[in-house]
């Protein structure tokens, strides 16, 4: 049996207006057989400040629009009238949990371009922020899960591990959200004295918790009855929708581009691609829990493999006249939600001509959520949202 | 690999010009009317299917938007950057939406951002990010971001700031 | 009588205070879980200060303001008719035979009226927490009933007096022991009305923030507090009475109830919370059954 | 909601009556808000006491400074020992927080929620974006300074604050509050006029009353 | 699904009630991390002001505003960096680009405020409570924003140079010059300094879009000696260069002669084109085609005056043909410069003596004005024992022999008195022909002014101890030694200072200790003098003169009590190539005020 019969509710699509070829249904609403409900922007079970405008018929969604746009700042313009050096501090700002991980593609695109060489040390760095990240934003999204369904125990816990690992980000960058630490040529400071003892003291309490929380949270008989056969991902939909990350490997489709593209220091690093089948909420969180289990492995590797001596940064030109000629490059890497690109055109002028970013959440949070959300219950809305692990900054920037 | 498929396309389609970024990332040029067959063949001849992204370039000397299609082929892992040439005034692009439905929601953002226009494609008028705007879409070059911030909004006042070397000027040789 | 009004509301004064202070303890005890400290235990008494302190409020109409009207008064109903104190004069209340029957109705009483008036604040939400609370209500009442029903067989009576009277002389004749299969269905209809997880659908805040109080603030949110500070005082003590041999002073009447009222924490916070109809489900399964095996296990066994 | 549900229309009542609705009219409340003067300064002083130490903030992400919520509600920084608590509802919240910057679609939003707020309600502004635009200085889509669109009690400085500054902005408001200081709700009330003006400015499909409680 | 484990799991949660909370006790007083990123601190006193700061700043949040405690002085704008809080993002490039490294960020992060207007102060000089904040961040070492050492020119070897007097700088080749210029962060302090007022970051940024005509237009605005000044300015500016404080400064001499060497002589004229200027018949004459003469005859002509020059040598240039060896400044360079000066229409006549072969009065009566810069020419002797003996000579006397090629003597052992540039000179040309003479090097030079404090530049005195000359700076000459009319030596004793405490010339000497250089030839290389013997006795009563007989003049003109006469150059300045540059700019700006009143 597969698991799309597997619906606790499986709608009978007949009794609603017929979803057309653009998503859309023609719904009647001086019908008085649907409401409307707009789930945010003001809302606490949406994932960051967006909207969905669903209408219901009874409990059930017959039709979710996603509005996005009340984050925007309109990077990519600002992107282009600053320097390049001076863009660093603003493409963080895009991913509020993860971003380091467009500090390093945004490095990345102009290493790729100028030929700025990165030292051994630096990369290993890199890669050591890149999954202290991850780790973070898969506890915070542990947290968010947990809250979207109403279980604030665990959700206490995850954020305050997270905490925990953004206390280190703190010593390690000097910054606690905003790092702006992955820099062109490297890394802007070395790794602080005994940072490894107090990251390995963080990793076994947060190791701690993480079993609390297995126990709790994935032996759950109540979140099982939530989550499991709710907000299917069809493994044929992966390529139609751009499906990338936790959300496709649920789905059995193997694809990690720290395996696949093998970039910074992971292809020095041993770990497998976490893949598995029926990709439903519940199999999408405990994925996204073993992946969490495995980055703490993987800290643990890039702790011990990282040379102790070593310069965290290239010498470089003067950033503040830095020209780039012409041409244009894309960058992927993997963070928690998946695949993050940038796609950079330089144009041999001192500011970029234009900078792109492809944010994972594009397609999970537009397109993808519109289809799956048709024929979920209400109360399911939030915890499928945050299941695909959405974020709006990332559609609109 | 790529060669390959690049000269397979070069039977078919006229390719204006191709760049090897690296050993796995190629772009190339395709005029207007073919760029969409050609992604077409690639997605079902060449197995990129991985939509990437679709972004567009304002090239304001020239007079001329560059759409980007960027498809990812997962099994052997490289990808071809599809880039396109289309005139500024009037700009509009054969929509790619029937290959992967996410492609919509890419075009609704350039038609709002860019202005550029996509006949077919589903919602495109709807408003995607922005409420209410009029003039010129934001993310055209000739849309000075920061002189609209100036006139549109409210910003604190009182703030002055010199010039190192005119300022040593006044003050140390004012009359030379 | 007139004494035995003042004493029922010297005695509401009390429990009232003592329910603030338990939610307190309880928000206290989550915290805990969550292992941090959470608010002073004395926080729900600024908060209403607080509540009743604002300068503006909105009405949206004669039933929207009756609405918290309804639920504090059914809580006070469910309150003053329950003896809070078995034999005693002063904490008796208003018991009289026969007031199980009132208690049922005016449980239902204040969420009708919440109901109404959470309807014509218009808000969606408040709608759809409306729609569910009284759907789980509902589904709740059947173990309930059930269970009271096996009480009332078993102690051949409808008053509480009597009830709590056939259950004196020594904890061995506590319904929990002489009839364990009604108490587990009451204890777990319990849940359904307490509003924590798994069954707290109703005010979801993640889904439909909160429900039903969606549009409720001021002097109405002053009552609602109020009225969770009396309601599930009313609730555990009637459950006190029904099963746990009730209250000869009353700090045995605080121990007793703070227990009941643990019970729906100690669930409470291991676990999120179903969807509606899954919970509606879940009350039509477990306690049901158990309902029926404790009125078959009194009709058939005790007897 | 789309603009054309704010077009005068046609309604069928259940018993068959037509009747014309003006939704601008009779769905919403176009009444001003008015000041709301203190009774009597004890009883003022007590409540002040009262509402500091109760501060009911609205669980709104506007902005990246939302980010700092999550570590304030948990263990780590735990706001709720000091009285702060989050309220999913404009109706039961008093402390609206700004966090950061405010594209003009989402200060749409955010005037909406604060004149649902009752009085007396505060608003606190977050790092560097509510003072003076912060890094989007140069941004269209963002306002520069919040205090021309709603009446700001408290900045706190950061990009974004840290909770730690977050509750010592906490605790400045407590005591404005506590002084008496903290009239936010009246301040818009009075000025009602210059504040819709500047509103108005920025927000270009204006298509909501002007006033909705 | 449904299983026991599954109810009962979940449980596991109440183990957690009895444990300590984690809770911070008391956020409200926590630290920040060692690095952490908080608010501005400033050392005031290293600030200079150069407002690179605020150029990194992407937010614009940094104003670079006066400070009424700070004056503006050399390489320090006065400026201080106020911090907008409605701005900043606490990103730290502003920190990281600091030139000086006095701006850095303490680990305070609390302030709350409820004016907005109060987030803006300027750090070190507003009061506020993390002022004295010991951690917080600062540049961390090892990574910079821009690289901090120059770019070395390519140069002769000392023994490819040291018997030659090729030219020992090669100049920058494409590359060099683009990395070096890209080092430039544009602050623009040195503008100020450069006593021509060059647009110094201006011409660098030509060079880094690869506009060297652009670059040479710049130049020409202020200098009109670009080859000459790319070699041989005493480059004030890099003395001030911001960059100078934590690396080295921008060689800004040598980006300048990039620019002057990439464009050839021939195309100076289309470069250099301006619409034609409105021409005047008001005539001026200028008395020595130094620096100053040239500069101000090439202003002059841009703004259409007749001009004409009267050199008492053979050739134009001055000092710097006639001064400055070979090695340093080839001749065909200054050729280029006085080349395309004369091109624009300067009249010139060398050969011609003012006082001897036309007279001063007459000069006052063919022109309108009359534009005094003949340098400093004469030799200062320091007057002890033995200078009157035939083997003493005077540098600049040398010097100028060795330019017109005339035999001079160059003895086995020589020492030099002096340590200026004019010192290093003719020791290290000496040094020179005694390698080609006797093969080896015995050139003494010596100095009243101790290591480290002599006023020659620092590479000169570098290069010429790699050409084997000896530096014996820190001694004060008593008595030239001579024996049956040939030079033994001299004799010096230890000098402890060269200015007394208010700071005036008067060196003590510690007479205890002595030493000897051996020698058979004395080279005075202590300074030079003007000789204005020219200049009529009754036009010299009527100017006006400081305590020491300097003619004075008004600081901005170069004009004289005599409102036609105009004094410049080195007379007025010292000795200076871009001085006189400068004033003969000025000068020429204060003849055309004069004629144009």
């Amino acid at each position: 049996m597969s698991k799309k019969e597997f619906f606790p509710m499986d709608g009978d699509r007949t009794k609603y207006p017929e979803i057309k070829s653009d998503g859309t249904a023609d719904i009647d609403l001086s019908s008085h057989k649907y409401i409307k409900l707009w789930h945010g922007p003001n809302h606490p079970g949406i994932t960051g400040n967006m909207a969905v405008e669903l209408t219901l018929c009874g409990d059930e969604v017959v039709e979710g629009i996603t509005h996005v746009g009340y984050l925007h700042r309109g990077f990519e313009k600002l992107m282009e009238r600053r320097k390049y050096i001076q863009n660093f501090p603003l493409v963080c700002r895009i991913a509020v949990p993860e971003p380091d991980y467009n500090e390093y593609n945004y490095a990345t695109c102009i290493e790729n371009l100028t030929g700025i060489d990165v030292p051994e040390k630096g990369m290993w760095l890199r890669t050591l922020t890149l999954e202290m990240a991850r780790l973070q934003g898969f506890l915070m999204w542990i947290g968010g899960m947990a809250g979207a369904i109403g279980f604030g125990t665990v959700g206490q816990w995850a954020n305050y591990c997270r905490d925990l690992v953004l206390d280190r980000f703190e010593e390690l960058t000097g910054g606690r959200i905003y790092h702006i630490y992955i820099l062109p040529g490297g890394v802007r400071n070395d790794i602080p004295e005994g940072f490894k003892d107090r990251m390995e003291k963080n990793l076994r309490e947060i190791e701690g918790f993480m079993k609390d929380i297995r126990r709790a949270f994935f032996d759950n008989y109540v979140f099982k009855k939530r989550s499991v056969g709710v907000g299917y991902i069809d493994p044929a939909w992966v390529f139609d929708y751009g499906i990338v990350g936790p959300n496709a490997r649920a789905a059995g489709f193997k694809h990690d581009i720290r395996k696949n593209y093998p970039y910074a220091k992971y292809a020095e690093l041993d770990f497998e691609i976490t893949t598995a089948k029926d990709s439903d909420i519940y199999t999408r969180a405990f994925l996204r829990f073993e992946e969490l289990l495995k980055d703490i492995d993987l800290i643990r590797q890039i702790l011990d493999k990282m040379p102790e001596k070593g310069d965290h940064i290239s010498k470089v030109s003067n950033m503040m006249n830095l020209k780039i000629p012409a041409g244009e490059t894309y960058v992927r890497s993997e963070c928690t939600r998946g695949e993050y690109g940038y796609y950079l055109v330089a144009d041999g002028s001192e500011y970029p001509r234009r900078v792109n970013v492809r944010g994972p959440s594009y397609t999970h949070g537009v397109a993808l959520l519109e289809k799956m959300l048709v024929n979920v219950n209400i109360a399911d809305v939030a915890q499928l949202m945050v299941s695909l692990h959405t974020y709006p900054p990332e559609i609109e920037r | 690999m790529l060669e390959n498929i690049i000269s397979e396309l070069e039977k078919q389609f006229q390719l204006e010009a191709v760049d090897h970024n690296s050993s796995d990332l190629v772009f190339l040029t395709i005029d207007r009317d073919h760029a969409v067959m050609a992604i077409d063949l690639l997605k079902w001849k060449f197995g990129y299917k991985h939509f990437v992204l679709l972004t567009a370039v304002d090239f304001l000397e020239e007079g001329k938007f560059q759409l980007t299609y960027i498809l990812n082929n997962p099994d052997t892992k490289t990808d071809i950057g599809v880039r396109v040439r289309i005139d500024r005034e009037d700009a509009n692009m054969v929509s790619a939406h029937h290959l992967w439905p996410t492609v919509a929601t890419y075009q609704r953002e350039l038609k709002e951002m860019f202005g550029i226009d996509f006949p077919g494609s589903p919602r495109l008028n709807d408003p995607f990010i922005l409420e209410g705007w009029e003039g010129t879409p934001p993310y055209r070059r000739d849309f000075d971001t920061k002189a609209f911030a100036a006139s549109f909004y409210h910003q604190r006042e009182g703030r002055t700031t010199n010039d190192p070397a005119t300022y040593m000027k006044e003050k140390l040789y004012p009359n030379e | 009588m007139g004494e035995k009004i003042l004493f029922a509301l010297i005695s509401l004064f009390l429990t009232i205070n003592y329910g603030f202070l338990m939610n307190g303890v309880i928000r206290k005890i989550y915290a805990r879980v969550g292992r941090r400290h959470g608010i002073p235990f004395y926080q729900m008494y600024i908060d209403l200060i607080k509540t009743l302190a604002l300068r503006t409020n909105i009405r949206h109409g004669t039933m929207f303001y009756l609405g918290p009207v309804f639920r504090f008064a059914g809580g006070v109903g469910l309150f003053l008719f329950t003896p809070v104190v078995f034999g005693s004069a002063m904490f008796g209340n208003l018991s009289f035979s026969g007031d199980v029957l009132l208690l049922l109705s005016f449980q239902f009483f204040g969420t009708l009226g919440m109901a109404l008036g959470a309807g014509e604040s218009g808000h969606p939400n408040a709608a759809i927490g409306v729609t569910r609370g009284l759907a789980q209500m509902t589904a709740v009442e059947v173990p309930f009933v059930l269970a009271l029903m096996g009480v009332a067989i078993q102690y051949d009576s409808l008053s509480l007096h009597d009830i709590v009277a056939a259950q004196q002389g020594g904890i061995m004749h506590w319904t929990l022991f002489t009839n364990p299969f009604i108490v587990a269905a009451g204890m777990l209809a319990l849940l359904g009305s307490f509003m924590r997880p798994p069954f707290d659908v109703v005010l979801a805040g993640q889904e439909i923030p909160i429900g039903p109080p969606t549009e409720y603030h001021s002097n109405y949110m002053a009552l609602m507090l109020s009225n969770r500070a009396i309601f599930p005082m009313a609730k555990a003590i009637l459950f006190m009475n029904l099963f746990f041999g009730g209250a000869n002073t009353y700090w045995e009447m605080m121990i007793k109830t703070f227990a009941v009222v643990m019970w729906s924490v100690f669930v409470g916070v291991s676990f999120p919370r179903f969807r509606v109809e899954q919970s509606i489900r879940w009350f039509l399964r477990v306690p049901l059954i158990l309902g029926i095996l404790g009125i078959v296990y009194v009709q058939f066994f005790m007897s | 909601m789309s603009l054309e549900d704010l077009n005068k229309k046609q309604i069928v009542s259940p018993d068959g009556e037509h009747f014309e609705v003006d939704p601008m009219n009779d769905y919403f409340c176009q009444d001003r808000p008015e000041e709301v003067k203190p009774v009597n300064k004890i009883v003022e002083r007590f409540y002040n006491w009262a509402r500091s130490e109760s501060l009911w903030i609205l669980g709104f992400g506007t902005g990246c400074g939302a980010i700092e919520m999550r570590p304030l509600m948990t263990p780590r920084f735990d706001a709720y020992r000091f009285g702060v608590q989050w309220r999913p509802t404009p109706r039961q919240a008093n402390l609206l927080i700004v966090s950061g910057y405010l594209s003009t679609k989402t200060l749409k939003r955010v005037i909406r929620v604060y004149e649902q707020m009752q009085n007396p309600k505060f608003v606190m502004g977050l790092g560097s974006c509510t003072i003076n635009g912060g890094m989007y200085f140069d941004s269209y889509n963002t306002i520069k300074r919040l205090d021309y669109y709603l009446p700001v009690d408290v900045y706190v400085a950061g990009c974004m604050p840290r909770p730690e500054a977050l509750l010592a902005g906490f605790e400045e408001l407590k005591k404005l509050i506590k002084a008496g200081k903290a009239e936010g709700a009246n301040e818009y009330a009075n000025k009602f006029d210059w504040y819709k003006k500047n509103q108005k400015e920025v927000i270009r499909d204006w298509d909501m009353p002007d006033y909705n409680w | 699904m449904g299983t026991l484990k599954d109810i009962l799991s979940p449980f596991s949660v109440w183990k957690q009630v009895l444990k300590e909370p984690v809770t911070i006790k008391d956020p409200l007083n926590r630290a920040g991390s060692d690095r952490y990123r908080g608010f501005h601190q400033n050392e005031i006193d290293r600030c200079i002001g150069c407002g690179t700061c605020e150029a990194i700043c992407e937010n614009e949040a940094i104003d670079m505003v006066g400070v009424a405690s700070i004056a503006s002085k050399d390489g320090d704008s006065g400026l201080r960096p106020m911090v907008d809080y409605g701005r900043c993002c606490w990103c730290a490039l502003c920190v990281d680009v600091c030139t000086t490294g006095s701006l850095k960020l303490s680990n305070v992060y609390t302030w709350v405020d409820t004016d907005p207007d109060n987030f803006r102060f300027i750090p070190g000089i507003d009061k506020k409570p993390w002022d004295n904040a010991e951690k917080g961040y600062v540049k961390p070492d090892n990574y910079e924003l821009y690289p901090l050492e120059r770019v070395s020119m390519d140069h002769l070897h000392p023994e490819e140079r040291d018997h030659s007097f090729i030219e020992i700088m090669k100049g920058y080749s494409d590359e060099e010059a683009l990395i070096e210029a890209d080092r430039c962060v544009s602050c623009g302090i040195c503008t100020a300094t450069c006593p021509a007022h060059m647009g110094i970051p201006e011409y660098i940024k030509a060079i880094r879009n690869k506009d060297v005509e652009e670059g040479l237009r710049i130049m020409y605005e202020t200098n009109p000696l670009p080859e000459i000044c790319g070699r041989i300015c005493t480059h004030k500016c890099e003395t001030v260069c911001s960059l100078g404080h934590r690396g080295d400064p921008i060689s800004i001499r040598w980006l300048k002669r990039y620019i002057a060497d990439q464009v050839p002589e021939s195309a100076y004229a289309d470069v250099l084109r301006q619409d034609s200027v409105e021409q005047n018949d008001k005539k001026i004459a200028i008395i020595g085609a130094g620096p100053a003469g040239l500069s101000a005859a090439y202003y002059l002509r841009q703004l259409g005056y007749q001009v004409k020059i009267y050199e008492k040598l053979q050739a134009a240039g001055g000092m710097m043909r006639y001064g400055i060896p070979e090695y340093r400044l080839p001749y065909d360079q200054i050729d280029k410069d006085v080349n395309y000066i004369l091109s624009q229409g300067v009249d010139i006549q060398y050969n011609v003596e003012v006082g001897k072969d036309i007279s001063f009065s007459d000069l006052h009566k063919q022109y309108n004005a009359v534009y005094v810069a003949t340098g400093l020419h004469q030799g200062r002797s320091t007057r002890i024992p033995g200078t009157d003996h035939k083997s003493v000579y005077q540098a600049i006397e040398l010097l100028r022999k060795i330019t017109n090629n005339e035999e001079i003597e160059v003895a086995e052992k020589i020492v030099v008195i002096g340590g200026g540039n004019v010192a290093m000179d003719i020791t290290r040309s000496l040094a020179r022909m005694q390698k080609e003479k006797y093969g080896k090097v015995q050139i003494i030079a010596t100095s009243l002014e101790a290591e480290g404090k002599m006023p020659a530049d620092l590479e000169e005195i570098v290069e010429a101890r790699e050409e084997n000359a000896t530096i014996n700076p820190g001694w004060g000459p008593r008595e030239i030694l001579i024996e049956n009319d040939k030079i033994k030596g001299l004799k010096v004793v230890k000098c402890l200072d060269v200015f007394d405490a208010e700071g005036r010339f008067n060196p003590s000497f510690d007479e205890s200790e002595e030493a000897f250089f051996e020698a058979d030839m004395v080279v005075e290389s202590i300074g030079q003098g003007a000789d204005l013997g020219f200049i009529a006795p009754e036009f010299m009563e009527q100017l006006e003169k400081d305590h020491r007989g300097r003619i004075m003049v008004d600081p901005l003109t170069y004009q004289s009590t005599l409102p036609w006469l105009f004094v410049g150059g080195d007379i007025i300045e010292g000795p200076d190539v871009i001085h006189g540059v400068a004033n003969g700019h000025k000068a020429a700006k204060g003849i055309d005020l004069f004629l144009n009143k």
